[in-house]
């Protein structure tokens, strides 16, 4: 038996392809599930994709998080079903409140492409199993919107409780506070990080590293093992 | 029909890096004198219908829930008026 | 509003010494005369508004048409070509089932207005052509060129556009790939935005613009029309028909890369369930093309009912909405009982579509208003037969001064130091700095299967994640040769486009080009254009590479300043599997650095003589294209037989630059020696054509020199991939560390 | 110091994708009778000094020629007001 993982297309999704390939190059079945549907297929986790769902009209993510499908992603994910946001999928978590904080355009106000750094600052999530604590990684990242914010309090919150998933090395590619590359809910269950992991799951191809392939084999034994 | 308008403005405590290109821009273009400068949105919604209380109240509520993200902006709704020093 | 009685086909029947503002609307008196001939009568407003726009030079290539042809008379035999020039894009079959489509498109004086959406939108139009071939788009590049790097109108045009592109490629999910960034003074006031895509379809997917079948519906979906890019037609619609002013019509049109996004989706649905039976685009002249081109190239006629047209703005007159060029539309012809569903795709994904009108048994286009005609024409003479003029031509006087100012003459380097500091000045200057500030605004990766990206020497992407199938592309042009010696430069390009697609691994396989020149109205001009064409043509015919398609972008002067000619040229290669592609950077220490072609001593139009000199003059490099085929020979098969581990080619800038890329990209250096024969200075700057730079693994060195030998190309032992430095022996050593400051922080520099 | 603000919305006639995107999603949103949205930018210019008329001016030539791209954009220019119907 495997895990179903679900990805989300939503007008305007780009990575959902990508996503589905590397959940299928984890050994997980991935299924599609299209934004108009109030119908998660019964999967066992879902990953909200990158991309500009409905351009990144008004601000990124603001416009799909009122998608029919988000109706019982939001109710399950607080009951602790695994979701994933990748980039505009991470925009979507913090819009709709299942994520704190917010994202906002990058500081040098350019769009930024670039193979990033980063460090795993929390390996105990459904997401990040396995991935050491403190594991330097290189993800690819591409975005417009990407810094993210939160009030002091929110921030040593997320400190406090080892709520930062992933931290920016070496450069801050956009002005993310205490350099936020991704963070967690506090049930580890919802994963919110702008890299694409899903572009790192091949040798040759994109960055041609695997780096961001263990992030579905962790789900994977997650979903497997329980 | 009438128009709403609704500004929505970053709250002063966050960073906003095109507010301060502008600024950081006024010396080379020859202006001095201008302290501070901030970007934000600006909607015009036209509505069916009179403008009371209620259709008021609930812009109000579209604009707290969607047209402004609270956790970073803050935003105010008015029925137009006209401009004071038009183009 | 107050309007005066419709111009309908009948009232223009009735009225024949009406006057229409024809020289308004760009066309000449004799182009209107023919107009009234083909008609029998004075055409309507409707149908003057179409013939114009389809009869300017943009639409009906009316000054080059002439020379275009030699594309297809001197057309190298090829097999892989399954649609050639004619159609909205070429199609290459690549193997496995799997056919290529590509073209690039300029979008030049649009972008020199409002940078940002003549960009974008630069890069929606090629797209939709992509699409209406039935392919999915998979990725875009874009040749630019710019005024000085450090004139002030550049570092307003530049990051409009570079944001442009980025900022609707981005939002499309289509990885950027490739193309080139270039300054030059001449290109002030008229910068070169073009844009390449490239699309991929199994061989039973090609769709064709072209309406067959009466009783088939024609439906356009996407954006509803406004009153985008009408100028012509509202001088129509004011001073003739209607005493009314008109509403304002916005003079840039608005790029929305979201309802793109949602285009290329639904597009691709319906052909998946085989809907559709012919498709056009909506690009330049709006539905006055789409119309006239679908009727024209199908079967049958067709019959618009123009009312039905979903607008954006309610005041626009029907001659407006022909003209209307409005982004992200579509039109397809499509079976009435596959009607429903291609409707509910459309809806599916949020796209207005709207059946305006349906295939006829006869020969005529007819559109309606209001009930009544106001077009009847033969859709082949809008489409077709436009005029076609042969301007005349004449070799420029001052041509043969340029020629004698030799660039072979200019001071050289006297002593090391000076050598050295000219390398640094070279790969700092703005043309050979590195251009990522530009390239890290594109998205690279989205789609997941960018196998290679800039600053590769060709993008490369893989179509079938089994068989590792891939294909390359690469861009190329170089205003400078071309305005030393059109016909040569033309050739450069294409040899450098060739070469760099084999050096990644790839087979060139087809060409496609854009052509930018000044006023065609011009003599010389138009000898550069003639030259350029004549070496292209000759050029693609002796390599065996077919150019599928393309575009003329003509009148890119200022007064009497024309640009450099500037044609660019894409070539598309394929590659059986992507794992063997060959990489710039070098990979390992130790390994050998050979130096493939003959290096002669080659200036003219060099990036030296302009960096060191600000020099234009001399004859560009010398074209060969039997060596150009062989070296591309060579580099497949080292790559295949894994006998080199990374490549690059050798082109402007000469050695040096291709040295200090490779090195910094492989965060190694280099040893050169500079072999017998060769002075250090020409070993590193000359511009010999036919050319590249390969790093051999020292278990492979004698099968590689073997098989140079064997077929007898020049493979000269210069170095050694080693250390952190670049350093050329008994002259100069750089740190790789000052040389990446030189090479990485001009743009930002001059940009940020 | 004074506040002053540039309003800068795209010309009635240039498409306005945003405003569209949004005015779209509110029939999901349960919002009805909002026939038209566009979406502008609003700069908050702090001004030194008093806001005469020389200063509004010299703000006008500012908008005109960098807060705006006037190729495809209005702008109004005004002193700040109470609004009608704040937060
Ligand atoms: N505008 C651009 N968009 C995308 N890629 C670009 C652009 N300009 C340059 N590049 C990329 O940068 C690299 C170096 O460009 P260039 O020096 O023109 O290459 P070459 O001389 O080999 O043709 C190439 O990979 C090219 O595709
Ligand atoms: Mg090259």
């Amino acid at each position: 038996m495997t895990a179903r993982i679900g990805v989300v297309t939503f007008p305007g999704s780009l990575d959902d392809r990508d996503t589905q390939r590397a959940i299928r190059l984890a050994g997980a079945e991935p299924v599609a599930l299209w934004h108009k549907d109030k119908d998660l297929k019964q999967v066992d986790a879902v990953v909200l994709c990158g991309g500009f769902s409905y351009g990144d009209y008004l601000r990124a993510g603001a416009i799909a998080r009122f998608s029919p499908v988000m109706e019982p992603l939001i109710e399950q994910a607080k009951a602790g079903l695994p979701v994933l946001g990748i980039c505009n999928g991470f925009q979507i978590l913090t819009e709709a409140h299942l994520l704190p904080g917010a994202m906002l355009g990058n500081d040098h106000l350019h769009f930024v492409c670039r193979d990033q750094k980063l460090r795993v600052e929390n390996a105990a999530t459904s997401w990040t199993g396995d991935y050491s604590e403190g594991q330097e990684i290189h993800i690819p990242l591409k975005n417009m919107d990407g810094r993210y914010v939160a009030d002091e309090r929110t921030l040593d919150m997320l400190e406090a409780e080892g709520r930062v998933a992933f931290r920016y090395l070496d450069v801050n590619p956009n002005g993310s506070l205490r350099d936020i590359a991704g963070i967690t809910n506090e049930a580890g269950n919802v994963v919110g990080l702008m890299p694409h992991p899903e572009h790192a799951v091949e040798p040759l191809i994109g960055s041609g590293r695997t780096d961001g392939l263990p992030f579905f084999t962790s789900i994977l034994k997650k979903l497997v093992n329980a | 029909m009438a128009r709403v308008v609704v500004d929505v403005m970053l709250k002063p405590e966050i960073l906003d890096p095109q507010g301060q290109a502008v600024q950081r821009a006024l010396p080379r273009l020859g202006f001095e004198g201008i302290s501070d400068v901030r970007q934000g949105k600006r909607f015009e919604l036209e509505v069916d219908g009179p403008v009371d209380e209620a259709a008021l109240a609930r812009i109000h509520d579209l604009a707290e829930s969607f047209l402004a993200n609270t956790v970073i902006e803050d935003f105010t709704v008015r029925v137009e008026e006209v401009a004071e020093a038009a183009k | 509003m107050s309007r005066t009685p419709l111009d309908t086909v009948e009232h223009a029947a009735a009225t024949p010494d009406v006057e229409l503002p024809w020289a308004e609307l760009g066309l000449k008196k004799d182009e209107y005369e023919r107009v009234v001939e083909i008609l029998g009568r004075r055409p309507t407003g409707a149908e003057l508004a179409m013939y114009s726009v389809m009869w300017s030079e943009h639409c009906s290539y009316k000054s080059s048409k002439v020379h275009l042809r030699q594309f297809g008379e001197k057309a190298p035999e090829n097999d892989a070509l399954l649609v050639g020039i004619g159609e909205n894009a070429g199609v290459v079959d690549v193997g496995q089932g799997y056919a290529v489509t590509f073209k690039v498109e300029s979008h030049n004086h649009p972008s020199y207005v409002e940078p940002y959406q003549g960009a974008a939108t630069g890069v929606g139009g090629i797209v939709r052509d992509i699409i209406a071939m039935g392919a999915r788009p998979v990725a875009v590049v874009d040749p630019l060129r710019f005024g000085a790097a450090d004139h002030p109108d550049t570092k307003r045009v530049l990051p409009g556009v570079v944001a442009g592109i980025g900022g609707y490629g981005n939002c499309l999910g289509l990885p950027n790939i490739g193309g080139e960034v270039v300054f030059d003074a001449c290109y002030q006031g008229n910068p070169l935005v073009n844009a390449g895509a490239i699309g991929v379809m199994r061989h039973e997917d090609i769709h064709l613009a072209k309406a067959s079948g009466a009783g088939n519906k024609v439906i356009l979906y996407g954006a509803r029309t406004g009153g985008d890019g009408i100028g012509g037609a509202s001088i129509l619609a004011s001073e003739t028909f209607d005493d009314a002013k008109p509403s304002k019509r916005p003079a840039v049109q608005v790029g929305d890369p979201f309802q793109e996004k949602l285009l290329i989706e639904c597009t691709l649905e319906a052909f998946a369930e085989k809907l559709v039976v012919g498709i056009q685009d909506l690009g330049a002249a709006g539905l006055s093309c789409a119309t006239s081109e679908l009727a024209s190239n199908g079967s049958g006629g067709m019959r618009v009912t123009l009312d039905d047209v979903p607008l954006r703005d309610s005041t626009l007159s029907p001659e407006e909405i022909l003209m209307s060029e409005s982004q992200e539309r579509m039109c397809a012809v499509v079976e009435p009982d596959k009607v429903d569903r291609f409707l509910a795709i459309c809806d599916k994904w949020d796209v207005i579509a709207t059946v305006i009108g349906e295939v006829t048994d006869g020969d005529r286009l007819e559109i309606f208003w209001h009930g009544e005609k106001i077009v009847d024409v033969d859709p082949r003479t809008v489409a077709h037969d436009g005029p076609v003029y042969e301007r005349p031509y004449a070799r420029p006087d001052w041509q043969d001064a340029l020629q004698a100012d030799d660039a072979n003459k200019l001071p050289r380097p006297a002593t090391s130091e000076e050598l050295k500091d000219q390398v640094l000045k070279l790969v700092a200057s703005p043309n050979q700095a590195s251009k990522k500030w530009i390239t890290q605004q594109y998205d690279h990766f989205v789609q997941g299967n960018t196998v290679l990206a800039q600053p590769e020497d060709s993008g490369m992407i893989r179509i079938d994640e089994e068989s590792g199938l891939g294909v390359a592309i690469a861009t190329d042009g170089n205003g400078r040769y071309a305005k030393l010696d059109p016909y040569t430069g033309a050739q450069l390009a294409l040899a450098e486009a060739y070469r760099n697609v084999a050096t990644t691994g790839a087979k060139p396989l087809a060409v496609s080009d854009c052509l930018n020149f000044g006023s065609p109205e011009d003599p010389a001009v138009m000898w550069q254009f003639a030259e350029a064409v004549r070496g292209l043509a000759d050029g693609c015919k002796q390599l065996g590479t077919p150019v599928t398609g393309g575009n003329v972008s003509l009148y890119n002067q200022t007064g009497e300043a024309a640009i450099h000619p500037t044609p660019v040229v894409a070539v598309l290669g394929v590659i059986d599997d992507v794992a063997r592609r060959t990489p710039v950077a070098f990979q390992e220490e130790g390994q050998l650095l050979y130096l493939l072609g003959d290096t002669d001593e080659e200036f003219g139009g060099s990036a030296w003589s302009q960096v060191i000199h600000d020099h234009l003059g001399g004859l560009p490099p010398k074209v060969d294209l039997e060596r150009e085929r062989l070296l591309a020979e060579i580099l497949i098969s080292a790559s295949r037989d894994g006998m080199i581990d990374s490549a690059h080619d050798l082109s402007d800038g000469g050695l040096v630059q291709a040295v200090v890329e490779s090195a910094l990209l492989g965060g190694v250096g280099a040893r050169l020696v500079v072999p017998d024969g060769l002075d250090a200075f020409t070993l590193l700057f000359s511009e010999s054509a036919g050319r590249a730079l390969v790093a051999v693994p020292r278990s492979e060195e004698l099968r590689f020199t073997d098989m140079c030998g064997a077929r007898g190309l020049p493979a000269t032992r210069i170095g050694v991939v080693d250390g952190d430095t670049v350093e050329v022996q008994g002259e100069f050593t750089l740190t790789l560390e000052e040389l990446r400051r030189a090479h990485e922080e001009t743009i930002p520099a001059l940009l940020a």
